[in-house]
């Protein structure tokens, strides 16, 4: 008998010591933010899709050998002086954000930038083109000169 | 108790079926036959003065296309290729497969590395379910990716994968699947140009 | 290891190229639209005349009821989508159903593999019209890292089931979940809403240095 | 729940004259879809009335061929996919991985030294992701047993531990952040702040926690002598982790076979005291994770204390890492238990076997055992206790 009513009493207490606790918190700041309008200050080392700036790239194709899942594409055409990058497409079906592809890059071109929230309606639409016409890849500074006292 | 004098006392009770000690390793390893395995299971558990009563690790291992010399030019697996499709496999493997068995011991807290080759061709060993419960579940497991039949085991069955799925996916020759049923499994190569 | 290499602010606004620029051109509005509004608080001095149709899409878009499905890594920022921080109910998409038969969303949040693929289809098929699939996830979209020897995952969720919205990221981030809500809610009401511009969007301006 | 009809009495004709009512058993499909079954896992359970008479686990719904793709992946890019094993606690995983790639290194003649600074790091970043991880298990339990403020409340806890890693790596569940040799970034000032922080507001969280739910009456009533375990069951089904310790065994890797740099630090292991019920029972795991946060929180009070001035996070290793030929099991204690790699090298930059050892799948296995004799709900309270992960059970 006495442990009936200790029974009854202890489920009380402890469930209004919970409720206390609900009580407490209903005084508060809600933490809620309201998304499209507020954004959440993304800290500096975020890491979003992946972007190319391709005026600075050397198409070295490092960035593709380093990539786990083979998520980047690069193509080229000619040789030596002539060589042209004709494609850097990034898959986003296939990429996770992992940053591994922006650690060996020469140049820094390559990099995590901040944009996140890009839903599509066509999975097609995640494959991104960064270069239209065939550009002359970039050559450093050093390298440059290296070759101009080769020559 | 050292591996040395563990692999002395194992030679000492099962002579013939203790193939061999790798000392000169970090984790030394003993091999021994494939039908021996339960008898030296059992001992290795019951023994007191060598009570290894945690099975830690059981693994299987298919030894096809290793790199003897060691430059890590190891035969390279198979995958679907960028626009999703799959090559045939020519040549089937002929190495061997392999259980490893990695153990330890509470009481005395030495452990153990128990290695069992077994032909590609018959790849059959016996169990060791009994002794520790939880090496069931990792015998499902290693028949389940290599195909290895334990006998003895009481419900061997794939584990991960299901029923009817066709070979051995942890062999180095496995191809990869085209579908299974009517669920297909190549993919979409979106970012592939076409040639022309 | 250097510090980890980052877009400065100037680049970091329209990185992906002219695409996805021209897509987020028209940023969604999820409030209704200001016609519907007047209906839901209707005054004697003017009539709306509204097409049933619509209102019936109003009605849809704005009590989704998604199905808890999760399968993998996403699941915990679905439910973090869910919880108190990003508060999935304020978009009307919160009572999340154990059940097929009561919700008309299905979030796949994971890995489809082929022993999960036949339950995939049959949890859709159970679903009553109309419904609506979100794939959250690179491995629900095409594969992901899976892609070349996930011998036992189906490259992608569409290859199944019918998809209308592909959320990028591994996992996205549940903002990008809400985006990826907000962008169906535009599918079922036929249009795209009414472009608002956030209140971020000035702020993040004025940070960046001239 | 103490006796338990055994259904041959039952099913079988003989024993119609001693209960005249016959009864059949009922099979019942739990899963893959189901709410409390933490993720895709299926059990196929055989009932007689309320009483479970057989649990049979059917795994793989979430098999990802992880072990496939180490053979494909160099050392360096696998370390993604661990992430993606054990989600809850991908820090851990990851720390994991590169300890055994370290440990074959240095075993195999390889000189490999981790700065001090890194060594301080990954403990507190590893240590934090415990207590996330742990946090999560607290909250699904009390929405398994129907709690559903709790989870609330973790989940916070939980987004400001998540804060501090987005700000040291940039990402919120998959990290990659442990790197072989070190680890990737260092920790930056305003996130060194909100440890700080974290560590001065964590315990009145955790005497919340408490009040919530560990002394609530309905939840002792629920947890307390069910799914019994005991010691020489769990040793011989492999458990480990919280699993092992809560049914009173002193075991814990990081004291009984450290690594990194646990030895420094002075902390406890708790074990399952039988308080409120049995030993090892369901109350026993949930309350043994409820102190080991709180060791968790000891241990990086300590770290952050101790930490040496900012330096190098990386070893010096070379870039195209090439693993001498060889082999090795390495292990650590994650959240969930004992987890390992055991690696196979043959001399390149890819490894020839990396079989994983995950600490859930044999958590995982005593269902069988433990759920025999049990009530259905009760079932689902132990399948919450054993804090299972799917994606680590079917990698």
């Amino acid at each position: 008998m006495v442990k009936f009513v200790t029974d009854i009493w202890d489920t009380f207490s402890t469930v209004f010591k919970g409720m206390g606790i609900t009580a407490r918190y209903m005084r508060k700041k809600p933490v809620t933010q309201q998304f499209p309008e507020e954004r959440w200050a993304l800290p500096d080392r975020f890491r979003g899709f992946v972007h190319n700036d391709v005026p600075r790239c050397t198409s070295c194709t490092l960035c593709a050998k380093a990539c786990p899942v083979d998520c980047i594409y690069i193509e080229m055409e000619g040789k030596g002086k002539d060589r042209r990058m004709t494609r850097f497409a990034i898959d986003y079906n296939k990429c996770i954000w992992c940053s591994l592809c922006t650690e060996p890059c020469p140049t820094n071109c390559i990099t995590m930038s901040h944009d996140y929230d890009h839903s599509v309606y066509l999975r097609e639409k995640l494959v991104y083109e960064f270069v239209g016409d065939p550009v002359i890849p970039f050559k450093p500074k050093k390298a440059a000169r290296e070759e101009e006292a080769e020559a | 108790m050292t591996e040395q004098e563990i692999y002395q006392r194992l030679q000492a009770r099962f002579d013939d079926s203790i193939l061999g000690f790798e000392s000169d390793i970090p984790q030394p390893v003993v091999s021994c036959t494939p039908e021996a395995v339960g008898d030296i299971a059992k001992y290795l558990r019951d023994d007191p003065a060598l009570s290894f009563d945690r099975l830690l690790c059981l693994s299987g291992v298919d030894y096809e296309g290793l790199d003897e010399k060691g430059k890590g030019k190891h035969r390279e697996i198979n995958r679907y290729e960028e626009d999703g499709t799959v090559n045939p496999v020519e040549d089937p493997g002929t190495g061997d497969l392999a259980v490893v068995y990695h153990l330890e011991s509470f009481k005395h807290h030495h452990r153990l590395c128990l290695s069992v080759r077994v032909p590609r061709e018959t790849p059959k060993i016996a169990s060791v379910g009994h002794v520790w419960i939880t090496a069931q579940y990792g015998e499902r497991e290693t028949y389940d990716f290599f195909g290895i039949e334990f006998e003895g085991n009481p419900d061997l069955r794939r584990l991960f994968l299901p029923e009817d799925w066709v070979g051995w996916p942890l062999r180095k020759d496995y191809e990869m699947p085209v579908r299974y049923n009517d669920v297909p499994l190549e993919g979409l190569g979106l970012a592939v140009r076409d040639e022309q | 290891m250097s510090e980890p290499k980052q877009t400065g602010p100037e680049v970091a606004f329209n990185v992906v190229g002219d695409q996805i620029a021209d897509d987020r051109e028209q940023m969604l509005d999820f409030r209704i639209d200001e016609d519907l509004a007047k209906v839901a608080t209707p005054r004697s001095d003017h009539v709306i005349v509204a097409r049933v149709e619509d209102l019936f899409r109003w009605a849809q878009l704005s009590s989704i009821w998604p199905m808890t499905f999760g399968l993998a890594c996403c699941a915990i920022e679905m439910m973090s989508a869910a919880g108190t921080r990003y508060d999935m109910d304020r978009f009307g998409a919160g009572a999340m159903r154990g059940t097929p038969r009561q919700a008309d969303l299905m979030i796949v949040s994971g890995t489809v593999t082929a022993k999960m693929a036949t339950r995939i289809k049959r949890l859709y098929d159970q679903m009553p019209d109309p419904k609506w699939v979100i794939a959250m996830g690179s491995c629900a979209i095409g594969g992901g890292p899976y892609f070349k020897y996930g011998y036992h995952v189906v490259k992608g969720v569409d290859m199944m089931v019918p998809v209308d919205v592909y959320v990028p990221g591994c996992p996205p981030r549940p903002e990008v979940l809400l985006d990826g809500l907000m962008r169906l809610q535009d599918k079922i009401r036929g249009k795209r809403g009414k472009w608002r511009k956030p209140k971020w969007v000035d702020e993040y301006i004025n940070t960046i240095p001239r | 729940m103490t006796d338990v009809r055994p259904h041959q009495d039952i099913a079988t004709p003989a024993g119609d004259i001693a209960k005249p009512i016959k009864s059949e058993l009922l099979h019942i499909n739990m899963g893959p879809q189901h709410p409390s079954t933490h993720g895709v896992l299926r059990l196929f359970i055989t009932t007689d009335g309320e009483m479970v008479t057989k649990v049979v686990p059917y795994l793989g719904y979430l098999h990802r061929c992880a072990e496939k793709i180490a053979e494909g992946n160099t050392y360096h890019q696998y370390i993604i996919y661990t992430d993606r094993m054990d989600y809850l606690a991908a820090m851990n995983c990851n720390w994991t991985y590169c300890l055994a790639v370290e440990n074959t290194l240095r075993s195999l003649g390889v000189e490999v030294e981790i700065p001090e600074y890194a060594e301080y790091v990954r403990v507190i970043i590893g240590e934090l992701n415990r207590i996330a991880s742990h946090l999560i298990a607290f909250g699904t339990y009390g929405l398994d047993i129907g709690a559903m403020t709790p989870f609330f409340h973790a989940l916070r806890e939980r987004e400001a531990i998540l804060n501090i890693f987005e700000k040291v790596c940039g990402a919120r569940l998959m990290y990659s952040y442990y790197d072989v040799g070190g680890v990737k970034w260092d920790i930056p000032d305003d996130a060194m702040d909100e440890i700080k922080l974290f560590i001065d507001l964590f315990p009145a969280k955790l005497d919340e926690y408490n009040e919530l739910l560990t002394g609530n009456k309905i939840f002792v009533e629920r947890t307390a002598n069910v799914g019994v375990l005991d010691a020489a069951t769990c040793i011989d089904y492999g458990c480990t982790g919280p699993v092992l310790r809560g049914s009173g065994v002193k075991h814990d890797l990081r004291k009984d076979d450290p690594y990194s740099i646990y030895d420094r630090f002075d902390f406890d292991i708790p074990v399952g005291t039988g308080t409120v019920g049995t030993v090892g029972d369901c109350w026993d795991r949930y309350h043994v994770r409820m102190l080991e946060m709180y060791e968790s929180w000891r241990i990086i009070q300590q770290a952050v204390d101790r930490i040496p001035p900012r330096g190098e996070v990386m070893a010096k290793m070379p870039k195209n890492l090439k693993v001498p030929p060889g082999q090795g099991y390495y292990r650590a204690e994650n959240p969930k238990g004992e987890m390992g790699f055991y690696i196979i090298s043959d001399g390149g930059t890819v490894p020839f076997r990396c079989k994983t050892r995950s600490p859930a799948f044999h958590n995982l296995h005593i269902i069988e055992h433990v759920g025999k004799g049990q009530m259905i709900s009760d079932l689902c309270a132990t399948i919450g206790s054993l804090d299972l992960v799917l994606g680590e059970i079917d990698r």
